[in-house]
């Protein structure tokens, strides 16, 4: 009985990435493609997991908390700036320098955190001035220049898909462990739906959101990293022009909290991202013109969201066509 | 006999509200201790500062002779006071052995520093069983739990502990009659144990059967105590209003009456937990509706209005049917839900605001809403009821229950609504008020409205209503009329 | 019954007292640097115009607690098609009604989404805005004219000037304001942002709301849209893409709630994006380089936005 | 309500203290620059040779924009300059170019173009406008020819398989479209018998295609195969994974982008044996990547390749604005510099280095910012703006 239900949890989990694997390759057939090429399409896959699984939980941390989140662009941009400099100046590696990252943008975090929790703006405008204040501040530290690593050949190697998948599970299993078998985890989970409640009870509010904001800024700073090393270089942006990569882990965390209803909440994120993994190789192996992406992107995100705010609506339908037979 | 507790000259206010002035409590062991006062009185202010919830601006409160001075809830748990509070304190995103130990996960901590659910529920399942609460599991999300079975898991979560003091804040009214006996049999069995209960009800014939003693607050002063030997209702009801109660409290008269129009007719409604429900209200009639608290009353109620989801059913009012709240509302009919707070006002708008919104189209004047229109409509209202309050800017978040209440009753009045369903009218409202909405709720009867009256008091409704409609599972099982009903009989149908 | 105090008058006022502490500040340092204080003002009333217009609209929306981000994608769309239909027709009033329908349509395409759907609508925007900017480059592969789509400068030059703006600015805040305050959707509009659920019970109708705010707010855009070409007629991929996040910044500067609801209010938007135009006025006069520059303002944000919020330390933090 | 008042006085003197250190600086000639790129390795090395030697060397505060983004932006920019007092404004930014002349001169300040040069239409709008100093920059004959050059170097290598990154191609930008049509134009000339693009095989035909499709397709070009292709600056998974798809592609040997080429490629250039090009500009990043062998080949401004306009902005705003006989504006071309080789790259570095000794020192510009300079001079000046060239000014 427990068996069969755990396969049920388990097959229904990896539903959505496996018919996204099944139809885009079916369309790469179409094409005369394959998805999988080479080490390429695998190296490709593998960042872009790292990097969506990481960007989600960043922003899923305090979005369901109720706290939005612009600053995560800025934060994994300064980040990597920061590292990336430090790096070339001290001549360190890339372990170094990941650390440096995660470092600064724990640091980052905890920063904005902290103006949140002195002045008590709500979060999504404190989000915003931070968001303009690490922009600027990346600008100002490289003069604008932003940071080249390319001739760093030992940063620019740490791009492997071994170190991707070390990443990405090491990232995942912490965060598990993190926010549902600790302490802190335990009362974030209580402070996210019982506020007052747990307030009341004792649980220290306060600390715990500086603690996902640190949190969150620390996984912002592996993916600045990943980025950093994988181009080996750090452009700078300014006027907002870092909060794309919030937009991007929206579909993620709906689908992974879908697929959180069968499996860990987490992992479900994680099957989430491997999903926009797979369309993001698709993309890059169709060549898609990028004004094309970004609608397919917007179509599914609009799409799965109907899915979701209907689903039971969608469902009876479904059934009673069925029940119709 | 040495206090377990003793509060000394307490003061608490809040802004520009003194919530506490002064306030010298003992606690002995040994007994169980009524605190009982109308809305704002101070009860859940001083519990709770007791309880570690909040801070007192000045006084001492000693516990066995020591001084008391809890970090938080938990912390005053930890060393012998605990709290069941009046609102809901589960919460519905983590599982029932996290609530149990809500904030204390660390007691589970293994080796690796992490927290083992395992022994963690473990740990509740025994805190269940404690309080015979075999049918909850552990690891379910609390969620999952109906109202009742939350304020049982509460109860676990102090009991747990074997406080000495136990405070249980209104936490009744969520309870089936099996959960209360529950609850009565827990705090006679502390009592038993030398150790005490401060119990907060707004019921006066619970709170008289339950406590030993009985301590009256009143703007935040302790105004008196009683005793069990000398219980008297109205010297009881006189300290905690600070004037004798004029006139009637329910309807004087003792027959049913209506007129014969018909002003709400529903028809099989089904779906919601109702299982086909017809009825029709009157002009000047007080129809009530009556039974526990899951039967499918309230969901009536929503459906009556038109915003439950149904399956099947209509709903009418003087021959035109509607089937959202939009319609209703254009139609005359007025809803007062039980959720004031969340579902009948909007907390940070004016009293102005709130009270207007209903009945914009009778402000307006050539399509407009003129301010003065606005005003005078307002006004109006806010004179009728008597609200209490300095100007009609002021939001209602910081106005009592008793009140916020006259404000949703305003703004459905003054929209000129010909039924009204009121859905626990009285609910954490004070005596004094509660007389006020009930000479209200007559004059609207005398004034001709249908008005539907779902009640959780026995009392309230066999004092006020015509006719009494007794719900069980989502239908009705029996129907009185005035003059023909007794509590004994009623509770009969409802369970 | 007594009236209010000063005191409790004060926040509704904060944002207009930030104002004035930016305008005050923007002469000192006009001063200081010897600048043409008179010409900045006008500088101030071309830059700010366009966010004001879209933001009072975008009140309607924020009021309803909702918020939307793709307002600078659709005023881009809007101006782009504008263009394209003066460019085809020669005549402004075409130019104008298509400014006005297509960020009616757009209006229309996101609420009915939204409302029919029941999608949230800060989402259903997010999409929106990438949509939208993907079809402002297809339109100008379509215009087939190099990167831009061009109206020519010397036939909107005529309206290029401060009263015309501003005598467009005050009529639309003068609908709005009359939307707002002497219709009831203003005040159900307050109350949906307020409490949803009340709203509903008070017999409400969300949906229809839902649209009319965004019908309004299209207005708005569609007015934007035209300045937008009338300012600088030639447009490009970007146009009016900062325009977006301005508005947000606006209403918040103008000491509006951004979870709207009761506190909303009209003016909060024409404050905010003045107060905008001031603070960008004296970045520019200090020169501080583009790093430093936007940390400054950054900061200079978040210090206003607190003034304005005055305290309000609960002992829960703020969602 | 003391908090509020505290905060307002924090406030106010915050902005006040800030005002005070660079008002320091005051009384210099305040000239102001628009720039639609504030962070490319090429604007950044163009500002600092004004922000850190020209303003030092004359005496002048240049006033920098925000990064624009379109013509609207530009207008606010200039309207702020006035605000400022600016004498001048010196652009490097190209959405509206006559609305940008024309609002300055009406304000009565002048303008000067840094990149690019009017069309032929608009110059001779334009030519004779009071305020209006000229241009001085690459044309888009020669992006054109940059574009050529750059594919004929590996072609003429005997190599026959490319890859090439569009960077503003699908957005439409001349100067990337030009230089794109002219790799694919030296593609066609030299792909032997037959060899089109999509069936254009010349250069109108080529930029034409490129301006119907916003993009470029790959395919085969006579017996030459430009086996992959990359726009746009998406910067996202999919966009990177082209771009590393790119470099992997089987038997690819060089890949020639329009710009950026090191920042966007570089990472995935490392060690995979392609060769890349690219059109950038004379910094230690782009020396190091030469060196590195990551890039081979890069057409580039100088930084100082600017100092010749900041001259004759200087001469109008002095009173003696630099004219050819008939009163006409300056119109000026001035091409790229190549590097090949790390050597050829130190050399030019050595020559151009913005902070202290820029290829154009004071003391050359001098010569021509003065009232003495007639139009032949100054037009014999910017043209001698190749390496040796220069070396020998410097001389």
């Amino acid at each position: 009985m427990k068996k069969t239900r755990l396969l049920k949890n388990l097959m229904l989990s990896l539903l959505i990435p496996c018919a996204v694997l099944l139809v885009l390759e079916a369309m790469a057939l179409g094409k005369g493609l394959r998805l999988f090429a080479n080490a390429d399409s695998w190296k490709l896959f593998f960042r872009a997991v790292a990097n969506v699984t990481l960007t989600t939980f960043a922003l899923s941390i305090n979005l369901d908390s109720g706290r939005f989140d612009f600053s995560l662009g800025a934060v994994s941009m300064l980040s990597a700036t920061v590292a990336g400099t430090l790096a070339q100046q001290w001549n360190v590696g890339p372990w170094p320098m990941l650390a440096i990252a995660v470092a600064v943008a724990a640091l980052l975090g905890l920063l904005h955190g902290g103006v949140y929790v002195l002045t008590r703006i709500p979060p999504i405008i404190v989000s915003l001035g931070m968001a303009l204040f690490y922009e600027g501040c990346a600008f100002a530290f490289t003069g604008g220049k932003g940071v080249s690593l390319v001739t760093r050949l030992d940063i620019i190697g740490f791009s492997t898909i071994g170190h991707y998948i070390l990443l990405t599970a090491v990232a995942v299993a912490l965060i598990v462990l993190l926010f549902d078998y600790t302490r802190f985890g335990a009362n974030y989970r209580a402070l996210l739906s019982g506020q007052k409640i747990a307030v009341e009870t004792g649980i220290h509010e306060i600390g715990n959101a500086l603690g996902c904001y640190a949190v969150s800024g620390a996984l912002m700073g592996v993916v600045g990293f990943i980025s950093l090393a994988n181009t080996g270089s750090q452009q700078m942006a300014l006027n907002f022009g870092s909060i794309g990569v919030m937009f991007t882990a929206f579909l993620p965390m709906f689908i992974g909290g879908w697929i959180g209803r069968y499996i860990n909440k987490r992992v479900g994120i994680m099957l989430g991202a491997t999903s926009m993994a797979l369309i993001s190789l698709a993309f890059a192996r169709f060549n898609t013109a990028s004004s094309v992406q970004s609608i397919v992107s917007a179509l599914l995100l609009v799409l799965f969201l109907i899915y979701l705010n209907n689903e039971f609506a969608i469902l009876s339908r479904f059934r009673k066509k069925q029940d119709a037979k | 006999m040495e206090p377990i507790l003793t509060v000394r000259g307490m003061d608490k206010s809040f802004g520009a509200t003194v919530a506490l002035r002064q306030v010298d409590l003992d606690v002995y062991p040994g007994e169980i201790r009524g605190l009982i006062g109308e809305n704002g009185s101070g009860k859940s202010t001083l519990t709770s500062i007791i309880a570690g919830i909040q801070k007192a601006d000045a006084g001492e409160i000693r516990f066995h002779g020591q001084p008391w001075r809890p970090a938080s809830m938990i912390d005053a748990l930890a060393h012998g006071i605990g709290m069941i509070v009046q609102e809901t304190g589960t919460i519905p995103g983590i599982s029932v052995a996290e609530n149990l130990f809500l904030g204390e996960s660390s007691r589970f901590r293994t080796p690796l520093g992490l927290v083992s659910r395992r022994r963690m529920e473990l740990e509740a399942r025994k805190a269940l069983d404690f309080i015979h609460a075999d049918h909850i599991q552990p690891g379910m999300p609390a969620a999952t739990l109906d109202l009742q079975e939350r304020k049982l898991v509460e109860v676990a979560k102090v009991m747990v502990k074997q406080p000495e003091i136990l405070i249980v804040d209104e936490t009744t009214t969520a309870l089936s009659q099996k959960g209360r006996e529950l609850l009565y049999q827990l705090m006679n069995s502390l009592k038993a144990e030398g150790k005490a209960v401060i119990f907060i009800s707004h019921d006066l014939d619970e709170i008289k059967q339950v406590c030993d003693t009985l301590t009256v607050l009143r703007d935040g002063r302790i105004i008196t105590h009683f005793t069990r030997e000398n219980y008297d209702d109205d010297a009881i009801k006189t300290s905690m209003i600070g004037r004798e109660m004029q006139g009637d409290y329910y309807r004087s008269d003792n027959e049913p009456s209506w007129q014969e129009d018909v002003l709400l007719r529903a028809e099989h409604l089904t779906g919601s937990g109702l299982d086909d429900v017809s009825l029709q209200v009157k002009a000047g009639e007080i129809l009530g509706v009556g039974g526990l608290s899951e039967c499918g009353m309230h969901a009536l109620g929503k459906a009556l209005f038109g915003s439950a989801q149904l399956t099947g059913g209509t709903v009418e009012t003087e021959g035109k049917a509607f089937s959202d709240p939009r319609q209703a509302t254009k139609l005359g009919v007025g809803y007062v839900s039980k959720e004031r707070d969340t579902e009948s006002l909007c907390q940070q708008a004016s009293i102005r605001d709130n009270i207007a919104i209903a009945g914009l189209k009778h402000i307006q004047k050539k399509h407009l809403i003129l301010k003065r229109r606005e005003t005078a409509y307002v006004q109006k209202q806010v004179d009728a009821l008597s609200i209490k309050c300095r100007h009609m800017e002021q939001p209602v978040s910081a106005m009592s229950g008793g009140n916020k209440q006259k404000v949703v009753f305003g703004k459905w009045l003054g929209a000129g609504s010909r039924v009204l369903i009121l859905d626990c009218p009285t609910r954490g409202v004070d005596i004094g008020v509660k007389q006020s909405m009930y000479q209200l709720i007559a004059q609207m009867k005398r004034e001709g409205k249908a008005i539907l009256l779902i009640s959780e008091e026995m009392a309230e409704l066999i004092g006020m209503c015509d006719r009494l409609l007794v719900m069980k599972d989502g239908a009705v099982q029996k129907e009185f009329l005035r003059g023909q009903m007794n509590e004994a009989d009623i509770i009969r149908y409802m369970i | 019954m007594g009236k209010q105090t000063i005191r409790e008058r004060i926040p509704a006022f904060a944002s207009i007292l930030g104002l004035l502490a930016l305008i005050a500040a923007y002469y000192i340092v006009g001063l200081i640097r010897d600048a043409n204080v008179a010409y900045g003002l006008k500088a101030v009333v071309n830059q700010s115009v366009v966010v004001a217009l879209v933001a009072t609209g975008a009140v309607f929306i924020y009021t309803l607690g909702s918020f939307d981000i793709s307002l600078g994608a659709a005023t881009g769309v809007s101006a782009l098609l504008g263009a394209m239909a003066y460019n085809a027709t020669g005549s402004l009033p075409v130019m104008f009604l298509v400014c006005i329908g297509v960020a009616v349509a757009i209006g229309f395409i996101n609420s009915s989404l939204a409302s029919v759907f029941n999608l949230p609508i800060f989402v259903t925007t997010v999409a929106m805005m990438s949509v939208l900017s993907a079809f402002m480059l297809i339109l100008i592969g379509w215009n087939g004219a190099g990167d831009t789509i061009k109206v020519k400068a010397r036939d909107v030059r005529p309206l290029d000037n401060i009263p015309f703006k501003v005598a467009v600015l005050a009529a639309y805040i003068a609908l709005c304001w009359f939307v707002f305050t002497l219709l009831p959707t203003g005040r159900e509009a307050k109350f949906i942002g307020g409490n949803p659920v009340c709203a509903k019970l008070s017999g409400i109708d969300e949906k229809k709301l839902a649209i009319i705010a965004s019908l309004i707010s299209a207005i708005g855009i569609g007015l934007g849209a035209f300045l937008t070409i009338v300012y600088a007629p030639t447009l490009n991929k970007d146009t009016a893409s900062s325009i977006g996040m301005d508005v947000i910044i606006a209403i918040v500067f103008g000491g509006m709630p951004v979870s709207g609801g009761p506190r909303s209010r009209i003016l909060s938007a024409v404050v905010g994006a003045f107060s905008m135009g001031f603070l960008s006025q004296i970045m520019s006069m200090l020169n501080l380089g583009s790093g430093y520059g936007q940390m400054i303002k950054a900061a200079i944000f978040l210090l206003v936005v607190f003034i304005a919020l005055g305290s309000q330390r609960g002992k829960l933090l703020t969602r | 309500m003391k908090n509020l008042k505290r905060s307002l006085c924090l406030a106010l003197c915050l902005i006040l203290a800030l005002a005070c250190i660079p008002a320091m600086a005051d009384g210099n000639v305040k000239i102001g620059v628009l720039v639609s790129d504030a962070t490319s390795s090429e604007a950044l090395a163009f500002r600092a040779y004004y922000t850190e030697y020209i303003a030092k060397a004359y005496g002048v505060e240049f006033i920098y924009s925000d990064e624009l983004t379109d013509a609207a932006g530009e207008k606010s920019a200039i309207d702020n300059f006035i605000v400022n007092n600016c004498k001048a404004v010196i652009s490097f930014s190209s959405f509206d170019r006559p609305a940008q002349i024309d609002q300055c001169d009406a304000a009565g300040i002048y303008n000067a173009v840094a990149t690019g040069t009017l069309t032929d239409e608009q110059y001779d709008e334009y030519k004779d406008y009071e305020y209006y100093v000229g241009a001085i920059g690459p044309s888009m004959d020669i992006e054109f020819q940059a574009g050529y050059d750059m594919a004929a170097y590996y072609i003429d290598q005997g190599m026959t398989k490319f890859g090439m990154f569009g960077g503003g191609v699908p957005y439409y930008v001349d100067m990337h479209i030009y230089r794109a049509a002219g790799m694919l134009t030296a593609m066609v000339e030299k792909g032997g018998e037959g060899a089109n693009y999509k069936g254009a095989d010349n250069a109108g035909a080529i930029i034409g295609q490129i301006y119907a499709d916003g993009g470029i397709d790959t395919g085969a070009i006579g017996n030459l195969e430009l086996a992959a292709y990359v726009g746009g600056y998406d910067f996202n998974d999919a966009w990177f994974g082209k771009l590393s798809q790119m470099v992997g592609t089987e038997g690819i040997q060089a890949i020639l982008t329009v710009g950026s080429g090191v920042d966007v490629l570089g990472g995935f250039i490392s060690g995979s044996g392609v060769k890349l090009a690219t059109v950038d500009s004379f910094t230690p990043a782009m020396q190091e990547a030469m060196d590195n062998g990551i890039l081979d080949y890069m057409a580039g401004k100088f930084a100082a390749s600017i100092g010749p306009i900041f001259a004759a902005t200087l001469n109008a705003v002095n009173g003696q604005p630099i004219r050819d006989s008939e009163g006409n504006a300056l119109a000026l071309g001035q091409g790229y510099w190549v590097a090949t080789s790390s050597e050829q790259f130190a050399q030019y570095c050595a020559v151009d280095s913005s902070m202290t000794d820029p290829a154009y020192t004071k003391e050359i510009l001098d010569q021509y910012a003065s009232s003495e300079v007639s139009y032949d001079d100054f037009v014999d000046f910017v043209s001698q703006y190749s390496f040796d060239e220069i070396v020998s000014l410097k001389k």
